[in-house]
């Protein structure tokens, strides 16, 4: 046991910190993250990392990954977020990619995998129906097999970021008897198909990042299957296990404790600034102290899979806790910038003439969006409920 | 000790329901938020059709001489509508400074008031003083027959629908003393008040006030010359009273709901209000509904108890009703799932009115302070 | 709506007032709190009760109640707390007095009410079972009709109090076919009969108030069933729909609270006193918004009641909010005590010898055994977590 | 950064887990609890025999030069077993403070450590002090060779066991002061040292210590006279890693209890642990478990680190147990019901230590002000 970073690894972080300074795209930084991020400004530093070879961390080097260890990534996901990196788009790297070397044929390989790492394609994630939450099995988008192509109708919603997508993995029944699980496959459909129609959904906050899609009668040719035919319930339940590894998002959310420390010392609350008061104070600690637990529980969880194990039904409490943090920490933001949570200012309004950006203090712009927003990881990627029942009867045999 | 309504009680309440019935469902009051002007100017003349807008001041006033269970009662139906219309910026708030301002004062505003004619907004929040209601860096200095007012106001609630606005002021003193506060009259065309106007994300308005040399009449002045901060923390408890009824018709609209939504809503082949953890969240939010009322009802009977007591009260309930607005609305969207994300739904309507209610005139922290102190 | 108390009201509160001062038994003002009671000690304050007349301000006043409205209640209730008098036992005056009231014969009537108010008989409350826990449809103690007689046989347990009973009313299985609900009677059964048994148990703060109670052919004459015979589960649940009612506590919660503040204002952290500690009074003051809310709440429910509505499933809320604010209430009393909540001080630890008393100050001796045993009020009287079931079902429809 | 235990902590793990299931059962246990003695000293041999009292001390003072992740494994099994010997107050705490002293002091103590002849105690805390650890009125004056000990020590754990003691006390400053601070050695035999010793509620014991005019040579002092403060904060978060160790053994036992009972205690015709809301219990408790075994680990590990990033390890390891010791206690209680109130099962047991670690060497506030205030 041991926590201390080799020389090695120093030497690493030194060359990521230097990579990241002289290569995040100047554009990036200068935009205004309050604007909507264009396709192309998203897939920017995606293109750089993408020539640097630094693209997949996550994915074995044979197929383009980095071949870094835990700690290395670990270190990777510490710089990108304390130099404040955009994310990146995870349908493709971190939903698809392991799904497509775990599953898929050497020709999905080729195109797929190689079409990811570019940036080329843009993928999309067809899950969700409007049937079916979190309970995925109950779909009903159907795909009939007519000669060489499957034929696909039905509706899928909450698909994020389907309006710049190229293509979406998708669930679709493809036998309707016997036990629901046991009919669902797993097909690549091409975005600009015929009968394809993308309807966006505006939350709560006022933003569109999520979308219907309308599938009619839409021709997808029979090698976009991967795997077997009717063993998408195995596919799909890989994929969420991937997903909720990288939910956790405990660099970024450190990054947040940050930007609301700084926040506090700017506030001010009795003639004081609020981060010397005793009880806002007690809660950043207490969440900060939540936060490192996570982290640690984190990297017991990689340093498992690293040796092969997992990643297991514990992945679970790194989505259940990862949220949670998220979502107290736009709280306790939305509380820190006090009245100045409740003005709603969007690009729209300053198009209408009016200079939003002057009203309050720079910080407290979308705070309060945010906190709508960010309501929403307890529900997306398998409800933190559904992740209870899971560890309930995989972890305790409840 | 009694909590039942009168008849006259249960009457206006009617009267409210049936307002809301037919004016306020979810897609009229959408489209009243996404209108250019924010409100509906003809719901203002029926609420002075209906005597509403007379409510609170006394007969001789010209108003109905009604108490704070009967603003109480408008203010937990109109939650229930979401509406956005000022009524209590306008009638218990400013009402609330009017009906206690002397002869002259009351004489020259309250009609307008009653009738409809003119919409006011309370203007005291400055970014530099969160919740302290005597933090106050705008100044007013007499000047002969005048007081001239230099300062800065934000987030006026109801700011861009005001022709008038009360103001609080500093007129000597250090910074937070409770001394030199004053409160002031201010038109909307004034000369040296500029003002910015914005939505906000509740579907309300609100603006911020620049007020460089403003110039008003000294008779523009309600109460004494640096005695306004104990009015001013009377009304707004009186204010906190009213926006704790506004939460609890809220509340009940989103439990209603999400009860609904989980009798209906299948998943694994069952109705989700099957599953026992919901159902206890559902269980915990009804509770923390109950306590509410309970609060409300309590802080609204107790507006006229001498100050330690009023002060709990106020706190008290503000406290309790902030944690379940935060508990209730938190739950509800995620109880309704994606569908509680969507801006097509009413329930993240609520979810954005409780949770901008929470912080509205004091946090939890701010309160549970103000309560502790209170002895 | 209005919450001021009339000249009547404050005339009543004068009275009650005087009343408790002069005639509170001396000796339980005396005796060390910490000391177990003896039978005797704890039936003084309700045998001057009884002579005065309010023993049972709950009964209708043609059996003996006070005739008092809604508010005398309230005002009785709180000036009880304030004095710091003796609680009640609730198990004749609460619990079965309303059930003789409402399901028995009039001779039961006569010698039943008669024991209870004049304090001559002591029940005890024979409902749960090692099998039945919260799930009381499943008891499985036995009566088997043989002439005049029941003969009965079983086990009862976490009886409170049962080593100082004369009776106990008791649940019983009359029918083992059919629906487990509707084969149950209800018993008044002699604890001096032959076969009864009672054996302590020890709860984990080292204290003796609850016991198993042994049945072995136990012969109960025919007239000593309430009701019908089979309609025990209608008065069991009519009889837990009382008892919720009581278990709110709030007065007493009051005082619990004032004493916290007391022990704070006494207790030094870095040099000040611990009440003047933002972080520990915003929990008191916390707590203390809740037992508002809660003697709201119950006097909301009184006054539907009074009326003639319910007390309906509304009634466990004040069970699960009652018991939540007791248990935190102990929590932080023991918080406040810090390094003395640790000393196990006990009459036994002092006939060894040491005189306790003199380890650490007064009011820390036994904060952590209250701590301890107060968490049974989670458990007892149908789980929290029961009532949020009948909550669900009742209220909610769900 | 490697998570995983060599093959020697491994063996030494297996070595107390054979200890604990030969000689700690649960009865055993009990029955050791209500011995006059409260301890049994057949045991401490064992320790001493198996080497576990030696294990921090260097080779040369005849120890086996072993870390805190040794001492982690140690205190972690022994919280399984809910292990009474007072072994982290002789060995981590006293035995901390003893390895950094001067040679002579080595040379006359630690080799009655490691045979177990000795038992230590370490006596810090005072009435008005509360958790901080510089609030000594407990006062030492130089006389000539000697210093001359006044004050009044109270909770003394272990302290009816100790045969030696290590007394924090002020030499010179205010009484709250971080300078003035020294750490001294007093014999339970010295003259005018008063021991009242009594049970506490965990099934430990403890003692109040009263000083007057205890002499002791000077030779007694551990590291500088009036810089003591630094050295024993060290050694207290030494302390509280290994406290933190033995909660997380607790948490372990009463989590696979409480989900074991679940499993075959049956209500309303199933097992309870069918019941959702009691499923997702007991998931809070297993994920709370993971969480201080994360912060355990941590904490550990990071002992010899500077001191803001130690500070924030031990305070924040200390907040995530006393959490999870309370949430975890509390719901195993509550999930074996009647049960678990009992004095007979062990469940309470594990409840009641936990409980106690919840508060000891500071509660969740204390140390989330530590924790904040160590930037």
């Amino acid at each position: 046991m041991d926590l201390a970073f080799t020389k090695e690894d120093e030497n690493f972080r030194q060359e990521v910190k230097d990579f990241i300074d002289k290569n995040f795209p100047q554009k990036l930084k200068d935009i205004d993250k309050r604007t909507d991020l264009t396709r192309e400004d998203m897939l920017s530093w995606h293109k750089v990392l993408y020539k640097k070879g630094w693209i997949a961390p996550q994915w074995p080097e044979e197929y383009g990954g980095t071949g870094w260890n835990i700690t290395q990534r670990y270190i990777w996901d510490q710089e990108c977020a304390n130099m404040g990196t955009t994310p990146l788009i995870p349908f493709g790297l971190t939903m698809l990619g392991p799904v497509i070397i775990g599953f898929g044929n050497e020709d999905q390989k080729d195109w797929v995998l190689k079409g990811i790492l570019s940036g080329n394609d843009w993928w999309c994630q067809g899950y969700s129906e409007s049937g079916a939450g979190s309970d995925l099995a109950s779909l009903r988008t159907k795909a009939e097999k007519v000669g060489d192509h499957y034929v696909v109708n039905g509706h899928k919603t909450w698909t994020t970021l389907a309006q710049f997508a190229d293509w979406m993995f998708c669930l679709v029944r493809t036998k309707s008897d016997g036990k629901p699980q046991e009919g669902i496959s797993f097909l690549l459909i091409d975005m600009k198909a015929e009968g394809i129609d993308v309807k966006p959904i505006i939350t709560l906050d006022g933003g569109h990042e999520v979308n219907e899609v309308f599938l009619e009668d839409v021709k997808v040719p029979a090698e976009n299957l991967v795997g077997e035919e009717n063993m998408g319930w195995t596919i799909a339940k890989f994929l969420l296990g991937n997903e909720r590894t990288g939910i956790a998002g405990v660099a970024r959310s450190k990054k947040a404790i940050e930007r609301l420390k700084d926040i506090a010392s700017s506030e001010y609350m009795d003639g004081d600034n609020l981060i010397n008061d005793s009880d806002f104070n007690s809660k950043i600690a207490d969440l900060e102290v939540d936060l490192t637990a996570l982290e640690y529980t984190e990297l017991r969880t990689l340093a498992k899979e690293s040796k092969g194990e997992g990643p297991g039904a514990e992945s679970s409490i790194l989505k259940i806790k990862g949220t949670e943090i998220q979502q107290r920490i736009t709280e306790l933001t939305m509380e820190a910038v006090g009245h100045y949570s409740n003005p709603y200012l969007t690009p729209a309004f300053e198009r209408q003439g009016s200079n939003y950006l002057t009203i309050g203090p720079d910080y407290s712009h979308g705070v309060a969006q945010n906190y709508f927003n960010t309501r929403k990881t307890s529900i997306y990627g398998g409800s933190n409920e559904i992740q209870k029942n899971i560890i309930a009867k995989m972890v305790l045999g409840l | 000790m009694d909590f039942s309504f009168s008849e006259e009680q249960t009457l206006l309440r009617n009267t409210i329901q049936s307002f809301i019935q037919d004016n306020y469902d979810f897609d009229k009051r959408q489209a009243i938020v996404k209108s250019e002007e924010g409100m509906k100017q003809e719901n203002w003349k029926q609420f002075a059709e209906l005597g509403l807008l007379g409510l609170p001041f006394s007969e001789e006033d010209g108003g109905l001489n009604f108490g704070s269970v009967e603003t109480m009662i408008v203010a937990e139906e109109f939650g229930k509508g979401l509406v956005v219309e000022p009524y209590i910026q306008t009638v218990v708030t400013c009402g609330g400074f009017l009906r206690r301002a002397n002869a002259s004062i009351k004489e020259k505003y309250i009609p307008g008031v009653i009738s409809g004619q003119d919409i006011w907004a309370f203007a005291y929040a400055e970014p530099q003083g969160r919740y302290n209601l005597n933090d106050l860096t705008t100044t007013a200095t007499l000047d002969g027959d005048n007081y001239i007012i230099n300062g800065y106001k934000s987030v006026v609630s109801g700011g861009p629908w005001a022709n008038k606005f009360i103001v609080s002021v500093r007129t000597s003193g250090d910074q937070r003393d409770s001394d030199g506060v004053s409160v002031l009259i201010v038109d909307k065309n004034s000369e040296g008040l500029s003002i910015r106007d914005y939505p906000t994300v509740d579907g309300s308005r609100a603006s911020e006030l620049t007020l460089e040399n403003v110039t008003i009449s000294k008779d523009e002045l309600i109460g004494e010359e640096g005695k306004g901060a104990e009015l001013i923390e009377l009304i707004v408890d009186e204010t906190i009273a009213a926006i704790c009824s506004e939460a609890i018709g809220a509340m009940k609209v989103l439990n209603d709901a999400t009860v609904e939504y989980c009798k209906t809503r299948k998943q694994f082949g069952q109705p989700i209000g099957k599953f026992q953890v919901l159902q206890h969240r559902m269980v915990d939010m009804f509770m923390q509904y109950e306590q509410s009322v309970s609060m409300t009802y309590m802080v609204n009977l107790k507006l006229d108890e001498e100050y330690a007591e009023r002060r709990k009260a106020a706190s008290g309930a503000k406290v309790q009703i902030a944690k379940a607005a935060k508990f209730i609305g938190q739950s509800a969207v995620q109880l309704h799932g994606g569908m509680g994300m969507t801006d097509e739904l009413n329930v993240g309507h609520y979810f954005k009115r409780l949770s901008m209610i929470e912080n509205s005139y004091g946090n939890i922290d701010h309160h549970l302070k103000k309560y502790s102190s209170a002895e």
